[in-house]
């Protein structure tokens, strides 16, 4: 099934192309979650309280229908053989296979697949679930292998979401409540189960021989490995130092200053482990200093524009990145939703209708971020942001920067990490030249967390990941309804009827070129509103890892998680199995 | 058989110095105390002294815009910019600028290297994972690290000493009150009181300050207790009743200065913790705001770094020698007032 | 005595009470709560690092929580019931020492304790006694020999090991010794295969897992005990039973550890009971997490940042009342140690 | 005659460079009873300790030749190990102190068997039945009891006792014992020094008794030396140095005893006593064992009934054994402890209030027992004895409470010229007696009418005590005075008191002139304290 209609492998596929069909199972990959590290307390990921191991719910749960690393909005039937939607688009039935077993040995049957769901949207399931299916209106089983769910609204992505759902044997947790099943081992049908049933640190799945879907074209050449472990490090130090004493085998790198500075020494010169930054084609995130318009100097765009001219981006990615990092301009990085150069006709025919409300600069060429590379430098950036500013009304008086009211100009910028000071520190002096103060004010998560909900600050940095099928999300982070309501996601507070008519457009965008001129057309107007100040972000993934224990496909996929793809596609070396 | 005059102050100095170990001690903290103090005109991106066309500057005591030396900015101007540097030694123009020329929060934006930066010539000690200069930064983090610990001491000597001598001296139901105080004040959770303040006001030296003397003075409000309660059964104590002095002045006069000698001995102690207390929450990120030089974000920011040695180790140095130093003091100190060990 | 006891055990309540009623208006007015933190969780803001590389494709889902939402984590935590009522009916649990279950965890806060016990014990008690056997041994022979070379040598070292942060020395042994050398593990309190192990291989396994840590925690530990040690002798040994022992004819020997050292270490003899009790609860957030073990101080600091109220609430209750347990425990140790102290 | 037990040779202790025994010679005959005696201070216990190889620090020269069965051998030549088996076994000493010189720890018992089992190389058992018979035999009540009491449960007395038996248990042939009895009560000196004889009598052992108690010397000695910083400048036989002195020294210690120069005034009826008591009690909270105690306190009543007048110009002695109230009499006429019944000074009643009691204030003052601890120790002498003006006439300027101060100290003989830097001086800067003058000066700077004297001469040396009862004589002459003196010394009270009260177990027994109590006591308990005084 594809959301916009286009499919690659056809059916009776036998495998992905990214995969090595012939990959020889056995030997064993060691990782460490790339998550938070805390020590898991239940073996079940679907309940709010407590924390399960990282990989339980890809490894241990199949589902309806998966997707594949090429294609975000397809997917195709693995538990299901057959999906059919509805013409009205309000509901999809999915025929079980019959081959479909669950580790238990009983067939997945529809009932399962309905119990499945009503947990997930029942009160003792985590609240997201209910969230995530708030569009669906209920599961029947039509017959023993046959479900039908049915739609609230005929959204194109429906199918797609209930296909991703996992799928549970009704015998979990043995008729308990759901939220009190928690050291009951997870019944699912997924290729691995679990090795150690023992609560604690580390959790090693262990390759289930009976899958039934081992040969299925969707899992052939997939799950390679007869153990995958992941091991907590509380500590970074101490993690890093077990990559290098050989504690285990895989690790992927966050911060750039480590990844150019520590990943030396003789264990990477002896070839024992290597490091390597993997290229994809995942959509950037964007990351980027937002202002909020609520506050009255930011209403300025001329005083928006200027502050961007104050971030050094050349010098950060120099001195603290390491060069590895790639500037922002847009608000949808690597992806076709970027807009570059002049407008293409798709995007006119968008934008055309809405001139009158538009800045006139959105039909020229795209937004670039400014740059301090070589002939101009940040002296000459900082020399236009004076001008702007003083446009803007905006001018060094008695030691500050000041309004026409005498008011001097401060910023406080607001986030829970304290170690984006070094990030901020150039910033700060860029607007120190310029008279303006900026204050670093870190608060714990909580408190910054309530502060974001009723949108009580100046200045704070925001990410937002990127998506390869973006939807009505975007209305709640950018439509004028969410600038009124607390808690939502537009925290710049832009309330444009221009963005909310391109948004629009979004939204209801029939094909995937529809969706992406839409999107194009509103990074556009979005940039050129200088709401933030985009920064960078990183587009490789960055990995050490033991070179001599894997093999790698030939192929690298364009969208992929590092981690799934490491643990589902590598196998292991002869000297690894 | 009346030794000549000499008050026990110097008697107790003359013992202090007979421990060598601890007077060299006092001698080198006080140096470092001293210079620290004067961090400014030793370590700052500040000239000393500027000469640009023809008339002089003083930077360090005030501020000139940028324009003064032709630049564009009506700001105070930065003398590390290179278009700045080039500005002031153009000509006859010259600045002289301190030994090591980084402020505490002098950002070295024109480095060679990527930060952190192994040491140098132009950051002898080496920067920072931001890109300040390390010596810069061990300079003021070891004032403000002093001068915390310092503070911090003497409010928890004030705090605990009152509320010692009033436990202490009036016993009976006031005493058991304030040893329930104590002993529910000290029960609270520390460090949880710390991070809900430090969440919702915003972070300052003064307000850890506030915070961590809350907590400090009960240790020392023991000691201080039982030596009033020891001191105030004395026949001083009486005598002075007899003669109708009012209890603030028998506490004040008589029955402290007696009851010094536990404080007196755990302050270097006690200054070395202050000192550890605010390394080890800036290290959990709970200290100083962002961007103060501080000791244990050196650390933090060593640990991060493993690999930049010159970040641990200088400021490890610095810490041990501090610690030891006082510790050494604190012994001297307690030989020194300790009346048996008395010179002949 | 025994009215002595219950008295002081009656006098715990007020004390309880008080610790556990400041504790929790506070967590009344700290800002951001559970609530807050879960809905947070649901929306996937957790924290990350400085770099943005994509996170993935495939993620579903929509962000934001609704009212209902909320409202129904609220009253999952209980949060739907006035202060006063949620405050009273937490006392009448912790009257029959029901703690409460944790927020996140799917854990009464009785069964994270006593999970957490093992690392804490582990570390707790083996620094609590390889520093008395170090210490007090150490402090004897200073105390004998004060003044001479080996007095000022060990008190150098005794005092650069207190001068060392805990935390600093942990990441130098762990990166020295479990990252370059890997003589030892560089995490948890067993090897994963421990349940395999022979009895002997287990406890081979287990010391060798604690040596780094207990390493760490222990150095800094040994200066105070030695130098209280040292003093105790120093003072003791000045006293005229010294001299009558010594006029009976006893060896120098049987003085030092007959008459002396059962004088010298009551203050240490009366704190080992309770410096032993807590040597299980101890707690040490930043050698645990160094370490990755999973003990009390990460539970505390955890619960703390995560606002888990009941762990919160529920350890300090726990916790409160064994410290004040032990210190009436070591009162009463007084009374067994030394015949001249008495109750009642 | 035999060879001499001991013979000291040019014996010299030094301590860090400075000599404090200058070569002194002297010998113990087998069986004698030698008494060392001397002022404060003159090294006579460290010479005592020299010959043990106890004095820490000290540097030893000399000689002390110690008589045995292979002859004579050196004392200050021994190894270590040799001297361990020379001490407890030949010579033996019991310490000034019982308290500080017993270990706290353990029981008595303990002690003295610990000894024993060393020396003579007896089983636990059999030693712990050598200790109790040992503390038998000094005379211990119910010894099996006493030998499981840990020593702070023994009264003085009994500890010094202890003491004893623990240097007895091996039968040495010397006993050094370095001032016996001076912390006991006079009732107990007897008993100990009769104790003393008696074992010397028994076992023939030598004694080198310490003291300063001449009185004792005389009733127990048979020869005596004296020392006097650190040289010894006579020895003999007791009844020839007593009778014929021939050094300095010698005569001013034995002449220091109290001698009675009282201006006897009449007693005059018209005035009015500064001082009147009737029915007075005072008496202390206690705790209660138990629950009760928690909510109730108990009392112990340590004076009841008191009466007594005292009259202008007058002093008025109060004797009695330890606790049996002297103390706390005098600081109910203080104001200082809650009282009942009618207690009037000058007049007036103490009502509690600092404000309204701050005449009556000025009009008693008090000289406590100990001179050192009642003066804080970190207040210049200028501090101690100009505070009374400060509180009494706040308005007076500095310079004018300096004279003030110079001149009290004048009457009291400290004077400038005698201490350079007086007024900056500490208290442990001056010697016992002078110290006690301080105090006097304290009292007498606000001009009181009565000033209480609790033991002030206790802790003094004897002619150190002469020093002060003369001052306070001369005050008395010249200031009209009047005194409430309380002492435990006899000899002090026939020195200086015209009226008596004898005190036992709060309670008065006895009260009267001086004459009439002492001479003819009434009362069992003052005809003791009398017999044992002469
Ligand atoms: N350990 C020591 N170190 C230095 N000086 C000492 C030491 N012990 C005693 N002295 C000094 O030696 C001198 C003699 O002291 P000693 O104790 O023998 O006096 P004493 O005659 O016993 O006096 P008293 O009657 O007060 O007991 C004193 O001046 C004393 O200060
Ligand atoms: N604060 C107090 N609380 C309870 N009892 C006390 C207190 N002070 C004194 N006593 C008791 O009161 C009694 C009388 O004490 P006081 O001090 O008056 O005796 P004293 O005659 O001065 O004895 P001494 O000659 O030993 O000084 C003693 O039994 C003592 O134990
Ligand atoms: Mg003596
Ligand atoms: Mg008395």
């Amino acid at each position: 099934y594809a959301q916009f209609g286009d499919i690659k492998y056809p059916p009776g596929f036998t495998h992905f192309d990214y995969v090595n069909p012939q990959a020889p199972k056995g030997g064993e990959i060691r990782m460490v979650p790339p998550t938070r590290p805390t020590n898991f307390d239940k073996f079940n990921p679907f309940t709010l309280r407590g924390t399960a191991p990282y990989g339980i719910g890809t490894l241990m749960f199949d589902t309806l229908l998966v997707g594949n690393s090429e294609e975000p909005t397809t997917a195709y039937g693995l538990l299901a053989e057959d999906v059919q939607v509805a013409p009205d688009r309000l509901s999809a039935t999915f025929r079980l296979d019959p081959k479909a077993r669950f580790h238990h040995g009983k067939p997945v049957l529809a009932a399962d697949v309905v119990h499945s769901f009503r947990t997930l949207i029942s009160k003792q399931a985590a609240p997201q679930f209910r969230t995530i299916y708030a569009e669906v209106k209920d599961a029947t089983a039509v017959d023993e292998r046959t479900v039908r769910f049915d739609f609230a609204s005929a959204n194109p992505e429906l199918p797609l979401i209930v296909g991703g759902m996992p799928v549970f044997s009704r015998d979990w947790g043995a008729g308990k409540p759901f939220d009190q099943v928690v050291s009951d081992i997870p019944i699912g049908s997924g290729p691995y189960r679990i090795g150690d049933p023992r609560m604690g640190r580390d959790i090693t799945y262990v390759r289930d021989p009976d899958y039934w879907a081992a040969r299925h074209p969707t899992r052939r050449g997939h799950y390679n490995f007869d153990r995958i472990t992941f091991k907590i490090y509380l500590d970074e130090t101490s993690r890093f130092e077990g990559l290098k004493a050989g504690e285990f085998d895989f690790m992927r790198e966050f911060i750039s200053r480590n990844w150019a500075r520590q990943y030396t020494g003789r264990a990477f010169e002896s070839g024992e482990l290597a490091k390597r930054a993997f290229a994809n084609q995942n959509p950037g995130d964007f990351q980027g200093y937002v202002f909020n318009l609520r506050s009255p100097k930011f209403q300025d765009v001329r005083v928006r524009q200027a502050l961007g001219y104050a971030m050094d981006f050349e010098w950060m990615n120099r001195q603290l990145f390491y060069n590895l990092y790639k500037r922002v301009h847009g608000y949808f990085p690597n992806s076709e939703f970027h807009a570059e150069g002049m407008p293409k006709p798709d995007e006119l025919a968008i934008l055309e209708p809405l001139r009158h409300q538009l800045d006139p600069r959105v039909f020229g060429p795209a937004y670039i971020s400014p740059s301090t590379a070589a002939p101009h430098g940040l002296r000459e950036n900082l020399r236009k942001a004076q001008a702007l500013l003083a446009e803007a009304g905006w001018t060094y008086r008695d030691g500050a920067l000041r309004n026409a009211q005498g008011e001097p100009f401060t910023i406080e910028f607001l986030s829970d990490q304290p170690s984006l000071v070094r990030i901020v520190m150039p910033f700060e002096k860029a607007l120190e030249k310029l008279g303006i103060r900026l204050i670093y004010r870190v608060v714990d998560f909580s408190l910054a967390k309530q502060k974001m909900d009723e949108f009580d600050f100046e200045l704070t940095t925001t990410r937002i990941p990127g998506s390869t099928a973006p939807g009505s999300e975007l209305l709640e982070r950018f439509g004028s309804e969410a600038a009124k309501t607390k808690g939502s996601s537009n925290i710049w507070g832009i309330a444009d009827p221009a963005v909310d008519a391109i948004l629009q457009k979004v939204i209801t965008a029939k094909t995937r070129p529809q969706l992406s001129a839409a999107m194009r057309a509103l990074d556009r107007v979005l940039t050129h509103g200088h709401y933030s100040i985009p920064q960078y972000y990183g587009s490789d993934f960055l990995v050490g890892y033991r070179p001599r224990r894997f093999e790698l496909p030939a192929t690298i996929p364009p969208y992929y998680d590092v981690h799934n793809w490491a643990m589902s596609t590598w196998w292991g070396s002869p000297q690894n199995r | 058989m009346v030794p000549p005059a000499v008050s026990p102050a110097r008697r107790a100095w003359q013992r202090f110095r007979r421990n060598r170990l601890g007077f060299f001690s006092l001698v080198l903290f006080s140096v470092m105390v001293v210079l620290s103090l004067f961090a400014e005109v030793l370590s700052n991106d500040k000239p000393l002294v500027v000469r640009y066309e023809g008339r002089f500057y003083f930077p360090l005591v005030q501020s000139y815009p940028e324009t003064t030396f032709g630049g564009d900015f009506a700001t105070p101007a930065d003398y590390l910019d290179p278009f700045i540097r080039d500005k002031l030694t153009q000509g006859d123009n010259w600045a002289i600028y301190p030994p090591n020329p980084y402020g505490a929060r002098t950002l070295n934006y024109f480095a060679s290297q990527p930060n952190p930066a192994a040491p140098s010539s132009e950051n002898l000690f080496g920067s920072d994972d931001r890109g300040r200069d390390l010596l810069a930064q061990l300079i003021y983090g070891f004032r403000v690290s002093v001068l915390f610990g310092l503070a911090l001491t003497a409010i928890g000597v004030v705090l605990g000493v009152i509320t010692g001598a009033i436990q202490g001296f009036f016993g009976g139901k006031t005493d058991l009150a304030f040893q329930r105080f104590i002993e529910i004040w000290g029960s609270m959770p520390e460090l949880y009181l710390l991070i809900i303040f430090s969440a919702v006001f915003a972070p300052s030296v003064a307000l850890l300050l506030v915070l961590l003397s809350l907590f400090g003075w009960m240790g020392l409000s023991d000691y201080v207790r039982a030596e009033f309660l020891r001191n105030r059964q004395m026949d001083y104590v009486r005598a002075a009743r007899a003669l109708g002095v009012g209890n603030l002045r028998i506490m004040w006069r008589h029955i402290l200065p007696n009851s010094m000698t536990p404080v007196v001995t755990f302050l270097p102690f006690r200054m070395s913790a202050a000192i550890m207390a605010l390394t080890s929450l800036d290290f959990l990120g709970l200290g100083v705001p962002p961007g103060t030089p501080s000791l244990g974000e050196l650390l933090s920011q060593g640990k991060a770094n493993i690999d930049a040695w010159w970040i641990s180790l200088s400021t490890f140095g610095v810490l041990a020698l501090t610690l030891l130093l006082l510790t050494f003091m604190g012994d001297a100190l307690r030989d020194a007032l300790d009346p048996r060990k008395n010179p002949v | 005595m025994a009215s002595y006891i219950l008295k002081r055990l009656l006098l715990m309540i007020p004390t309880l009470l008080g610790v556990l009623l400041l504790t929790f208006i506070v967590t009344q007015f700290v800002p951001g709560g559970p609530v807050e933190q879960m809905v947070a969780q649901l929306q996937g803001r957790d924290a990350g690092g400085e770099s943005a590389a994509a996170s993935g494709a495939g993620y579903r889902g929509r962000q934001g929580v609704d009212e209902q939402r909320i409202a129904e984590i609220r009253a999952l935590y209980g949060f739907d019931k006035p202060a006063h009522e949620r405050f009273l009916q937490m006392l009448g649990r912790f009257a029959r020492f029901d703690l409460g279950t944790s927020f996140y965890q799917h854990k009464a806060v009785w069964e994270l304790v006593k999970e957490k016990l093992p690392v804490s014990i582990s570390l707790g008690l083996w620094t609590f006694f390889i520093s008395y056997l170090v210490a007090v041994p150490l402090g004897v022979a200073k105390a004998v020999r004060a003044g001479t070379r080996f007095d000022f040598a060990t008190t150098l070292v005794v005092l650069v090991g207190y001068a060392i942060p805990g935390f600093v020395l942990g990441v130098a042994l762990l990166v020295i010794f479990g990252g370059q050398l890997q003589w030892f593990p560089l995490r948890g309190l067993t090897s994963s295969n421990w349940e395999q192990l022979s009895l002997g291989g287990k406890v081979v396994d287990y010391l060798w897992h604690i040596t780094l840590p207990v390493t760490a925690m222990v150095f800094g530990s040994f200066a105070v005990t030695t130098m209280l040690t040292k003093n105790a002798f120093l003072e003791e040994i000045r006293k005229q039973y010294v001299l009558t022992a010594r006029a009976k004819g006893l060896s120098d020997r049987r003085v030092l550890w007959k008459h002396v050292f059962r004088n010298a270490l009551i203050p240490i003899i009366t704190g080992f009971p309770a410096a032993f009790i807590g040597a299980f609860f101890t707690g040490s957030l930043l050698i645990e997490t160094l370490f990755s073990l999973d003990g009390l101080g990460l539970l505390s600091y955890e619960s703390i940042i995560r606002r888990d109220y009941p762990v919160v609430l529920g350890t300090l209750y726990l916790f409160t009342l064994i410290g004040l347990v032990t210190k009436l425990i070591s009162d009463l140790s007084y009374v067994l140690v030394d015949p001249r102290v008495k109750f009642d | 005659m035999s060879r001499p037990l001991l013979d000291v040779r040019r014996l010299s202790v030094g301590f860090g460079g400075k000599d404090v025994v200058h070569g002194i010679d002297f010998h113990i005959d087998p069986g004698e009873k030698l008494a060392l005696v001397g002022e404060s201070g003159s090294g006579k216990s460290v010479t005592a300790l020299a010959l043990l190889r106890l004095a820490q620090n000290a540097r030893l020269a000399g000689a002390a030749l110690l008589d045995g069965p292979d002859g004579p051998r050196d004392l200050l030549k021994l190894s270590e190990r040799q001297m361990l088996g020379v001490r407890g076994s030949d010579i033996a000493m019991i310490f000034q102190e019982p308290m500080t010189a017993l270990n706290p720890l353990y029981t008595v018992g303990d002690q003295v068997a610990e000894v024993i089992e060393l020396k003579q190389g007896i089983g636990a058992k059999a030693a712990w039945e050598g200790a109790v018979e040992a503390l038998a035999a000094t005379g211990i009540p119910e010894p099996q009891r006493r030998a499981h009491s840990f020593p702070h449960q023994l009264s003085g007395g009994q500890r010094q006792r202890a003491m004893i038996a623990m240097a007895l248990a091996c039968q040495p042939r010397l006993l050094l014992a370095d001032e016996p009895t001076t912390a006991l009560d006079v009732t107990l000196r007897g008993q100990i020094l009769d104790l003393l004889s008696d074992l010397q009598r028994r076992t023939g052992m030598a004694v080198l008794i310490i003291t300063h108690d001449l009185n004792l010397v005389r009733k127990f000695a048979d020869r005596v030396a004296v020392m006097e910083r650190g040289h010894l400048v006579e020895q003999g036989e007791v009844a020839s140095v007593f009778a014929a002195p021939r050094h300095p020294y010698t005569r001013k210690l034995i002449d220091s005893v109290p001698r009675r120069d009282l201006h006897e005034a009449p007693l005059a009826d018209s005035k009015q006593p500064v001082l009147k008591a009737r029915e007075l009690r005072v008496a202390y909270p206690v705790p209660i064992a138990g629950i009760k105690g928690w909510f109730r306190k108990g009392e112990f009543i340590a004076v009841h009934g008191a009466q007594f007048d005292l009259m202008p110009g007058r002093t008025l002695g109060v004797v009695g054994e330890s606790g049996s109230g002297k103390s706390t009499l005098a600081l109910a006429a203080l104001g200082l402890v809650r009282h009942r019944g009618q207690l009037e000074v000058v007049g007036r009643q103490w009502t509690g209030g600092a404000g309204a009691d701050r005449p009556l204030r000025r009009a008693v003052q008090v000289v406590f027992q100990d001179p050192f601890s009642s003066l804080s120790p970190r207040m210049t002498v200028e501090e101690i004895v100009g505070e009374g003006l400060l509180v009494h006439e706040p308005g007076m300027a500095l310079p004018q409470r300096r004279d003030a101060v110079l001149k009290v100290l004048d009457e009291v003989g400290l004077t400038e010229a005698q201490f350079p830097g007086l007024l900056a001086r500490y208290p442990h800067e001056f010697s016992g007696g002078q110290r006690q003058r301080l105090a006097v000066a304290r009292a007498l700077i606000v001009q009181p009418e009565v000033l209480v004297l609790d033991e002030p001469t206790s802790a003094l040396d004897v002619t150190i005590q002469q020093q002060v009862l003369q001052l306070l004589q001369r005050l008395q002459r010249e200031r009209q005075l009047s005194y409430l003196l309380i002492t435990h010394d006899v000899q002090v009270i026939r020195a200086m008191a015209h009226d008596v009260l004898v005190m036992k177990d709060g309670a008065i027994l006895e009260s009267g002139s001086v004459d009439d109590v002492l001479d003819a006591p009434q009362d069992e308990y003052t005809r003791t304290l009398v017999a044992a005084a002469s």
